[in-house]
């Protein structure tokens, strides 16, 4: 194993079983997380973002189980642990911030007893100290007043503040890596750059890893170190930030990135990904973009693509990855306006 | 002894002591003598006591455990023997025998002189003198009316102000009208312990007010004050507890004593467990927590009782009863004048007493140990008319009475299945309360199913007593079933069998309008159709009857007009059952039970006891 | 909706059981082998068993022996003993005790021993047949809880709706009421009715009055629970884009509140049906309620309620496994019932 | 502001909250969630209406429609002021006036279907029935929804579908102005590209007036014509889409523009990050609302409220420095995304 | 805070007079009066209408309804519940010991139920669909069909047919009048967990239901899988986390628990043969006690009151969004 990666996932394979059916809503995805790095992780609503994060903490709650696959953590295999151990990784080394802050937080404890039961649950010490921590963990991410704020119930703060409130939550148990699900995608745009600036900023302070996953390549773009892209539950394209801007291999990516709406560039029309995502319990045979992608061909339709290297850390899932770039130029140019244009 | 169906019946009846030998007591009661709490045995029996002849003379101590129903339960404490002395007692021919009075004597002409003589020498629980100074307050203050005590019995038919004490044991008493002596031998207890009274009695002392007497008098409960009160009975309340547990322990004044002079009673104490329901009463008795009780017993109970003697360790009784089975009483003075005139009609009412299967429900709800009788008093009674009448009109003939109500004119018209009066279904609602007074309901309900197999839509309505009394009062009910007492001795009970009782004694026979109308001679109210006339007229000559053969003969006649006219719809005779435990002797193999002799107090609960 | 309910499995048992039992109650007359309150000579019979082999050792269509019975005055024991030199086998479509059906008369019943009787539950203590009564006093016992069900529900749901919906004055003086109506006691209330009502009243009439008692003490408390829903849905994101389409408030109490309290509703109809069945049986102990010749579950499991039942007549308790098998089945129906017309659970 | 002619015009318009403790019903005091703002919109024209999460942009879209009863101002729609108008005649009014509201999900029934859904409307004013079918097929088909789609029930739908639903519910009468209240915020980029190119499109078609509510500039940029930007129940700024991106005056909307994350790594901007929360409604800062998060407040942005007023011809905007003597930060943030 | 409550006793204080009109009209209801009952029950022979007024006059019976509801109402508001007529001693006297052992068997009871029933709820939303689970739900409704007091009379029937010797009560009689002592606590001991078995296991299928419901949902919530992932115990997470939310909707339910206390145990009693107040409410109706059925009925009405009183607070506690939520 590479020393560099604190987490290496390998062919990791999670299912749901619904009724009598059984879909996979995580399907042979690997990756690897760097040390310090903020690894970035793509994708629309659905593909499998939150499961993979899941997946890492063992959390899959309900018909879900993990099929197959490794999850490395700093050299010890966190499928196959037990339970006990796993439990002592959560929080204490892989700390995570859940997409909805307004009901991730229990609504009938002050947030500093949230805060500072997670630090009691690692930490054999008094439980005023763990309190004067948790006030201090509050005042980091900066909230004013942390004192009174600390004995204030989730519901008499507002979406960022509570955000903060589960960053500091995380933070409090000193990981090694965070996992960040969205953090603010419930937020406006304000507060998500606050948000993200505290992250980056902690990132810095404590050399933590981070995995951050957003479905907003904006974010990504000014945040993260490396990206994965993920569509319908396979990493389709992963690569360092610059290069996966600057030379995106998958049409999905490419996709993704022209239908946002950006300040600094005029257009009349908004390019769109044509349908929506497959639904995991009836996925086509082949390449699962297929049916949306401008550069579908036959083979698509029959054959899975596999993750290929295209480039130095760059792979992408794609037959076609070398006309992308002419795509790109293509759109570039204002010429398509949908991904059904060709 | 005398029998009906077989069963043997006990005679007890009391002389006086011979000769005064030395007495025994209870160990308790020696003890007391021995600190000097109590005087001798020789100081607190009368001179010439009671002597019982037991069949077998018994030991002392023991508790005999039984359970009553709550505060308006008070004939449990009486029926067992721990309230109440009567003046006389009745044997099972319904003769006056001595007991409080030693004698009585009518004079005048019309015989409205009573002299009583009282036994000399018996004490209260507290050790005073029982005197006719007692029975004279109680007289007193009853009539006063400043304390509302019942107003029927010796009390009612005393004229006030009429008594005259001759000495402290003997008594005169003017009387409205005869009152046979025999009557004083039910609940009542026509006399009070002046001497503890008094203290509660304004007229003696003015910072007590008349509800103070009464709550200590608790005539009509029998609550804490029972305590305190004394009593002549032979166990007298010792604590007491609202629904919960009565103990009642031995008198040590009690006067009488078996053959061989020891004082009795021999048991102990009694207690009484509350039970809120006599539901709770069959798992009691198998798991053995009561010792003798046949009130507030259910007879459908009594092949479960059977069946566990030897768990429970106890004898399961069947008892015939001096009362009669439930008998259907119409309201002769129904406000429907349709429904009137039909139940006025005999051959209407014969129809309803054949067509009423009584061998299914001697079979369903006895096991078959009752039978079919008319309105008729029991073979054992003096008044006993004859076979011909006690099973008048008792077989089971539904043709005849489907001919009867066919010839009535009683047409099912819109072939329903029911009966029309005038157009309108014949509907007969049968009032009944799930408790003693009905009988059990399960019966009535058989004889509407038998009636409505004849197309007469019987309805029963199972409510509360109280209710029950409310809609006779107002004369709003068309029926109500009840149990006939009196099978023994029908003058003495005639408010069921005749009905003489004015308008303002409640829950009497026939009826507020009827018995309105015979009081003001015919003013007021509703006539009562002849037959009752009849009925009345021959009660009335049957009370005037001083001599016992006489008034048997009356009896006789009266029993015959009640029974011919079906007076009211007769069903069966009528069972009780009982326990009483394996180890109590003297206990007789079988007796006829009922209120007439008082329930359980007929078989002198005092001369009882434990086998050792 | 049905195609989905077929698919719950449990329901659709539910719903099966429910329909027989139903068929069976509808049609009490032609399935009882006796009258509604028919007595006959033997009383507190257990069940009789249908045999198939004679004495003679061969076997026959299914029959059942005439019953003898003897009391034991030594032991106080009933004992029936089958006369087994006498069958009579059992047949179907036999003509029986005549009953009428709108003014006709029919005698032809589904079961019965030819010549003889036959009893499937055994008898009561006057003879009564278990079985016929289970299926008339089923009848009358699932009428009363029915309409109940549908008073309570139709009236708290609307009080609450209205309570929750215009809250203020309305809400007020509705939460007021109800909670009067919930302090009504109903044993004197009970007691009370019994005194007042005409002992001869119709029994539809008497049916309609229990009901509507048990109603009255029953809606209070779904008010209050159909308020709170209310005022939860009130607030809700389709009611007001109702409101802002200009939707008449009826339209929005009832095309969008209402539904989103049905699978509330259903859970509050399969408590009170139950409730209600035992509940007629704590009226008519109070004397207000149904009398004979009239009977229902509520009654004949209070006639069972008592130790020498349970001791020594133990088939009298059957109605209350007939209670229990409608609460059951209507149970699942209810459940299967929330989960098809959610649909949330569509498709899964 | 033009008078009579305008589709919609907002005057003065106030919404307070009263807050009641729940326990004791005391009137703690009032949230101010509209406080005085006014608007106009033209026929056809969209205006979008823009500011933090929690500065009263619903409630202003409620408020105009009496979906909330306004504590002051005028809503004129079409020359009829709608907040003293009777219930029946509002009707009338709301046919003219449609919402597509924030969350699509919760403001559906979600024990109808899609189609009963767009029904709805056409059921209220009384369409008959054979005319409804054939309606909501044109519907379906014009935002893009499949008849089967429109059988569904709203779970089964993906967001950016159901907000289409959402869209062809506020059309089915043909309204006049749609207000939208922030119909893209909680969608994936690629299906909030969708539903903004669909909305552009049938303002084309239909000439509809837009109230356009969002917290992302650059999300409103597709589609305004014009834009207000709102700080704490306040218009802070107003003007032309191209106007505001190219020359903010109000310091607010300069961060509210900076915040929006560049899809482009190799742009590393200098944040201005915002210090703090929006401030409570109930207790607004004095003098200039925004003046404890700005950084080129001045003593006299505590003490006195700047109105909104003409800097330049079309531009209003509501600080003491907007216009000629716009402070050197301001200046210098403004200037960075326009370099690319 | 203080004010609210103030204000909600204001409510309570008027809907309690209300409700003793209610009561009052109620008991008055049906035809006759306890004099009435008296007679009736005072055997075939029985008293004439004379003695009948007597004893309306001195009970006051006599009087317009108004004013004897004045003179109750009056008396209570004093702490004076009335006289029982067929007692003869006052009410409170009389309820005094009863009401002590009702709260004390049902108390327990419903505490037995409450835990057992979460605890079997919180099993079986944790194994939903699981064996234990389907068979807890059929016990359940089981239970739902069989009335308490036929329980009872089924335990007792098997207790006595076992030779356990008690049919119910609460102590032997030799214990009943005895002063306390180590032997009548054991005594005790042997006969209260009848009455206590029959109404828990009665009570449980409620509580069981709506823990169950409650569970599942908020095991689903996020900030349970938070709890998760800060790597807390297992039992930390399902106790202090999820069933302290999920307790939630029983809370309310507890505030009508408070009348239950009293009407709870009514019909188990008379089966039982228990000293509470059940029986004796019973007796009072039917003879027209009315003071002591008011009494009762006031006691219920009371304990309604305070009882979603207490609930509303307790609600208020244990959630704090209710608490400050300005909505
Ligand atoms: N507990 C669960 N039970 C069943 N299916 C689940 C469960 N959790 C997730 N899924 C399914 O797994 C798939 C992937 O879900 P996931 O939550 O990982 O998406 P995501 O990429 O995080 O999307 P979003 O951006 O909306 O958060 C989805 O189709 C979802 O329906
Ligand atoms: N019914 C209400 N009662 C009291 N306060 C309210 C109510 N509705 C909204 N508010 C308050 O009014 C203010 C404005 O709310 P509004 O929903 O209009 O904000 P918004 O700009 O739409 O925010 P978002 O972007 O989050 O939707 C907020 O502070 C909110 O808390
Ligand atoms: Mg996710
Ligand atoms: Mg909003
Ligand atoms: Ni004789």
């Amino acid at each position: 194993m590479d020393d560099n990666y604190i987490l290496e996932i390998k062919g990791l394979q999670t299912c749901f079983y619904q009724e009598d059916k059984v879909y996979y809503a995580v399907d042979d995805v690997s990756f690897g997380i760097r040390r310090g790095e903020i690894l970035g992780i793509v994708g629309e609503s659905g593909c499998g973002k939150s499961v993979t994060a899941l997946s890492v903490l063992r959390l899959i709650s309900g018909k879900g189980k993990i099929k197959k696959g490794a999850i490395e953590f700093d050299g010890c295999d966190l499928t196959q642990i037990r339970e006990e151990e796993m439990r002592k990784m959560r929080g204490r080394k892989i700390a995570m911030i859940f997409q909805d802050p307004m009901i991730s937080l229990s609504p009938v404890y002050t947030v500093g007893a949230q805060i500072q039961e997670a630090i009691l649950a690692h930490n054999k010490i008094p439980s005023k100290e763990a309190w004067r921590k948790a006030v201090e963990m509050l005042e980091k991410v900066g909230i004013p007043s942390p004192e009174s704020r600390a004995k204030e119930y989730p519901h008499q703060m507002s979406g960022g503040m509570r955000q903060r409130v589960m960053i500091a939550m995380a933070l409090s148990m000193d990981p090694k890596l965070l996992i960040a699900d969205e953090p603010t995608t419930a937020l406006d745009v304000t507060i998500q750059a606050q948000i993200l600036d505290l992250i980056m900023q902690i990132r810095k302070e404590r050399q933590m890893s981070v995995m951050l996953i957003t479905h907003d390549l904006g974010v990504i773009a000014e945040t993260a170190d490396r990206v994965v892209v993920m569509y319908a539950g396979k990493v389709v394209e992963s690569a360092d930030v610059r290069t996966l801007f600057k030379n995106p291999s998958h049409p999905y990516t490419l996709g993704l990135m022209n239908a946002l709406p950006r300040l600094d560039r005029e257009c009349e029309r908004l390019y769109t990904i044509k349908g929506t995502v497959p639904s995991p319990a009836d996925l086509p045979q082949g390449c699962r973009y297929a049916g949306r992608c401008p550069l579908c061909e036959e083979r698509c339709l029959k054959e899975q693509p596999e993750l290929v290297k295209v480039g130095e850390d760059h792979e992408a899932a794609c037959f076609f990855s070398k006309k992308t770039a002419e795509l790109r130029r293509k759109m570039a140019a204002g010429d398509i306006r949908d991904s059904s244009g060709i | 002894g005398c029998g009906s169906a077989g069963i043997q019946v006990p005679e007890r009846t009391l002389t006086k002591a011979q000769d005064t030998g030395v007495y025994k007591e209870a160990p308790d009661l020696a003890a007391k003598v021995e600190s000097g709490e109590l005087p001798p045995a020789e100081e607190r029996l009368p001179e010439e006591p009671y002597v019982e002849q037991v069949e077998s003379v018994g030991t002392y101590g023991g508790t005999i455990r039984r359970v009553y129903t709550g505060v308006s339960d008070w004939n449990s404490l009486n029926y067992i023997g721990a309230r109440h002395e009567l003046l006389v007692y009745v044997s099972q021919e319904g003769v006056a025998q001595p007991n409080l009075v030693e004698s009585w004597e009518y004079q005048g002409d019309d015989n409205t002189t009573l002299v009583l003589k009282l036994h000399k020498g018996i004490k209260w629980s507290d050790g005073e003198p029982f005197t006719v100074d007692d029975i004279l307050y109680d007289l007193g203050v009853r009539q006063s009316g400043n304390v509302p005590l019942e107003q029927n019995g010796l009390g009612a038919a005393v004229v006030s102000d009429g008594a005259k004490k001759i000495d402290d044991y003997t008594v005169e008493l003017k009387l409205k009208e005869y009152y046979p002596i025999e009557y004083a031998a039910t609940f009542e207890q026509p006399y009070a312990p002046e001497h503890y009274l008094k203290q509660f009695d304004p007229r003696y002392d003015d910072t007590k007010t008349w509800e103070d007497l009464t709550s200590a008098w608790c005539s009509y409960t029998n609550g804490k004050g029972l305590e305190d009160l004394p009593q002549l009975s032979p166990w007298k309340v010792s604590s007491y507890t609202d629904n919960g547990l009565i103990v009642a322990e031995r008198n040590p004044y009690y006067w009488k004593v078996d053959q061989e002079g020891n004082q009795l009673p021999y048991v102990d104490t009694i207690e009484f467990k509350y039970v809120a329901s006599t539901d709770s009463i069959p798992a009691m008795v198998a798991a053995g927590e009561i010792d003798f009780q046949v009130r507030n017993m259910q007879f459908s109970d009594y092949s479960y009782y059977k069946q566990n003697e030897e768990a429970g360790g106890y004898r399961a009784l069947a008892l015939s009863s001096s009362s009669l089975g439930p008998c259907i009483r119409l309201n002769y003075a129904c406000e429907d004048l349709k429904l009137r005139e039909l139940f006025r009609d005999l051959e209407f009412r014969k129809a309803l007493s054949l067509g009423i299967d009584r061998e299914a429900i001697s079979d369903s709800l006895y096991f078959g140990l009752v039978e079919g009788w008319g309105a008729c008093p029991l073979e054992v009674a003096p008044s006993y008319p004859g076979e011909e009448y006690a099973k008048m009109y008792t077989e089971y003939d539904p043709d005849t009475a489907n001919e009867i109500l066919d010839g009535l004119g009683l047409e099912d018209t819109n072939n329903d299945g029911i009966r029309e009066i005038d157009g309108k279904p014949l509907t007969i609602v049968i009032d009944t309360e799930d408790g003693y007074g009905s009988g059990p309901v399960k019966g009535i309900e058989l004889v509407a199913e038998h009636w409505r197999k004849l197309g007469i839509d019987a309805v029963v309505n199972t409510i509360e007593r109280s209710l029950m009394l409310a809609r006779w009062q107002d004369n709003s009910y068309t029926a109500y079933a009840w149990k006939l007492d009196g099978a023994v001795d029908p003058v003495r009970f005639n408010y069921a069998w005749a009905d003489l009782s004015a308008p303002d004694y409640l829950w009497h026979n026939v009826g507020v309008p009827m018995q309105a109308w015979y009081h003001s001679d015919g003013k007021e109210g509703v006539e009562m159709p002849r037959f009752i006339q009849d009925i009345n007229a021959k009660c009335v000559e049957a009370l005037g009857a001083t001599d016992d053969e006489k008034r048997a003969g009356y009896g006789k006649e009266l029993s015959a007009l009640v029974a011919e006219n079906l007076f009211v719809i007769p069903t069966t005779t009528y069972m009780e059952c009982g326990v009483v435990n394996a180890k109590l002797k003297n206990v007789p193999e079988t007796w006829i039970s009922g209120n007439e002799f008082c329930g359980e107090k007929h078989i002198h609960p005092w001369i009882l006891y434990y086998e050792q | 909706m049905w195609h989905r309910f077929k698919r719950h499995k449990v329901g659709m048992a539910g719903l099966i059981i429910f329909t027989v039992i139903m068929v069976l109650l509808v049609f009490a007359e032609f399935f009882a082998p006796y009258g509604e309150s028919q007595t006959t000579r033997y009383a507190s019979t257990p069940p009789q068993s249908i045999h198939i082999r004679g004495e003679d050792g061969k076997l026959h269509t299914p029959f059942v022996y005439g019953l003898e019975s003897e009391f034991n005055l030594k032991t106080g024991e009933m004992t029936w003993t089958e006369d087994t030199s006498k069958r009579y086998p059992l047949k179907l479509f036999i003509k029986g005790e005549p009953y009428r059906i709108l003014g006709m008369k029919f005698d032809l019943h589904f079961i019965g021993a030819e010549g003889g009787d036959f009893f499937l539950f055994g008898t009561n203590s006057i003879g009564q047949d278990v079985f016929s009564r289970v299926l008339y006093g089923g009848r009358i016992s699932i009428i009363i809880a029915f309409i109940t069900a549908v008073i309570t529900l139709f009236l708290g749901t609307l009080a609450g709706m209205i309570s929750g919906y215009f809250q203020g004055a309305a809400d007020m003086v509705i939460q007021r009421i109800v909670e009067l109506f919930l302090i009504i006691p109903n044993v004197p209330l009970g007691l009370a009715l019994a005194a007042f009502l005409p002992a001869d009243m119709s029994p539809v009439i008497l049916m309609l009055g229990v009901a509507l008692v048990l109603s009255v003490v029953s809606w209070g408390n779904v008010a209050r629970q159909v308020r709170g829903k209310t005022l939860a849905a009130r607030e809700s994101g389709y009611v007001r884009a109702a409101v802002s389409m200009g939707a008449s408030t009826p339209r929005i109490l009832f095309r969008h509140i209402l539904p989103s309290l049905n699978s509330h509703l259903i859970v509050l109809a399969t408590l009170t049906i139950p409730q209600t069945i035992l509940a007629e049986s704590g009226l008519s102990f109070l004397g207000f309620g149904l009398r004979p010749p009239m009977t229902s579950w509520g009654t004949l499991l209070k006639e069972a309620q008592n130790f020498r039942v349970i001791a020594l007549y133990p088939w009298i308790m059957i109605p209350g496994l007939a209670i229990m098998l409608t609460v059951l089945s209507l149970n699942f129906i209810g459940d299967a019932l929330r989960d098809a017309t959610d649909p949330y659970s569509r498709g899964q | 502001m033009s008078g009579g002619t305008a589709l919609l015009e907002v005057k003065n318009l106030k919404k307070y909250y009263p807050v009641k403790s729940k326990l004791s019903r005391k009137l703690l005091g009032q949230v101010k969630a509209v406080d005085g703002i006014s608007f106009s919109i033209q026929p056809g024209e969209v205006l979008g209406l823009v500011g933090e999460s929690g500065c009263g942009k619903s409630t202003a879209g409620c408020t105009v429609l009496r979906l909330e009863n306004a504590t002051s101002g005028e809503v004129w729609f079409e020359g009829q002021e709608i907040l003293s108008m009777d219930k029946r005649m509002l009707k009338d009014i709301r046919k003219n006036m449609q919402m597509v509201f924030q969350d699509s999900y919760s403001c559906m029934n979600p024990k109808m279907t899609i189609q009963e859904i767009i029904r709805e409307p056409l059921v209220i004013y009384k369409m008959p029935r054979r005319e409804q079918n054939e309606k909501i097929g044109r519907l379906l088909e014009l935002v893009g929804l499949t008849r089967e789609q429109g059988g569904r029930y709203p779970h089964e739908l993906s967001g950016g579908q159901r907000q289409r639903a959402g869209i062809a519910r506020a059309l089915a009468l043909e309204p006049k102005l749609i207000i939208a209240d922030e119909p893209v915020s909680a969608l994936d980029v690629s299906i909030q590209a969708q539903i903004i190119n669909l909305m552009a499109d049938l303002k084309k078609e239909l000439g509809l007036g837009y109230l356009f509510i969002a917290h992302d500039l650059s999300v409103v940029k597709h589609i305004s014509d014009r834009i207000a930007v709102m700080y704490l129940g306040k218009i802070v700024e107003q003007c032309e889409k191209k106007e505001l991106y190219a020359s903010p005056l109000h310091p607010y909307t300069v961060s509210l523009l900076n915040a929006v994350p560049i899809p482009d790594p190799e742009i590393k901007k200098e944040r201005i990050l915002l210090e703090g929360d929006l401030p409570s409604p109930i207790d607004p800062p004095s003098g200039c609302r925004f003046h404890p998060r700005c950084s080129g407040a001045k003593e006299c942005c505590r003490i006195s409220e700047p109105q909104l007023r003409e800097v330049t011809p079309g531009h209003f905007a509501a600080c003491h420095f907007a216009g000629g003597n716009v402070s050197e930060t301001v200046s210098e943030a403004v200037s960075e995304p326009g370099e690319v | 805070m203080k004010s609210y409550f103030v204000r909600r006793l204001g409510v309570a204080v008027i809907t309690f007079f209300l409700a003793s009109i209610l009561i009052f009209f109620i008991i008055q209801l049906p035809p006759g009066d306890f004099v009435t009952y008296a007679i009736s029950q005072s055997g075939d022979s029985a008293g004439s209408a004379q003695v009948a007024e007597k004893m309306r006059q001195q009970y006051g019976l006599d009087r317009p309804v108004y004013e004897q509801y004045f003179r109750w109402i009056g008396g209570v508001v004093r702490g004076d519940l009335g006289y029982s007529f067929l007692y003869k001693k006052p009410v409170m006297e009389l309820i005094k010991s009863e009401f002590l052992w009702t709260v004390i068997i049902t108390g327990i009871s419903f505490v037995l139920a409450w835990a057992a029933g979460m605890f079997i709820g919180i099993y079986s939303a944790l194994h939903k669909y699981s064996i234990g689970d389907h068979v807890f739900t059929f016990l359940g409704f089981l239970g739902l069909s069989i009335p308490p007091f036929f329980l009872a009379l089924i335990l007792i029937y098997l207790l006595i047919s076992s030779g356990y010797g008690i049919a119910g009560g609460l102590f032997s009689s030799q214990f009943v009048n005895a002063p306390w002592s180590l032997e009548k606590v054991m005594d005790l001991m042997k006969h209260i967990w009848i009455p206590i078995a029959a109404i828990s296991l009665s009570n449980i299928t409620e509580v069981m239901r709506i823990m169950r419901g409650s569970m599942i949902e908020v095991m689903s919530q996020p900030y349970i899988m938070t709890a998760r992932a800060k790597g807390l115990k297992k039992h930390r997470v399902i106790i202090r986390h999820a069933v302290r939310i999920a307790m939630n909707p029983l809370i309310s339910l507890a505030g009508l628990l408070a009348p239950k206390l009293i009407s709870g145990i009514v019909v188990t009693a008379v089966v039982l043969n228990l000293p509470v107040m059940g029986p004796t409410f019973i007796q009072a109706l039917k003879s027209q006690d009315m003071y002591l059925a008011g009494a009762y009925l006031l006691l219920t009405v009371i304990l309604l009151l305070a009882g979603n009183l207490i609930a509303d607070l307790a609600l208020g506690w244990s959630d704090p969004r209710i608490r400050l939520d300005s909505k």
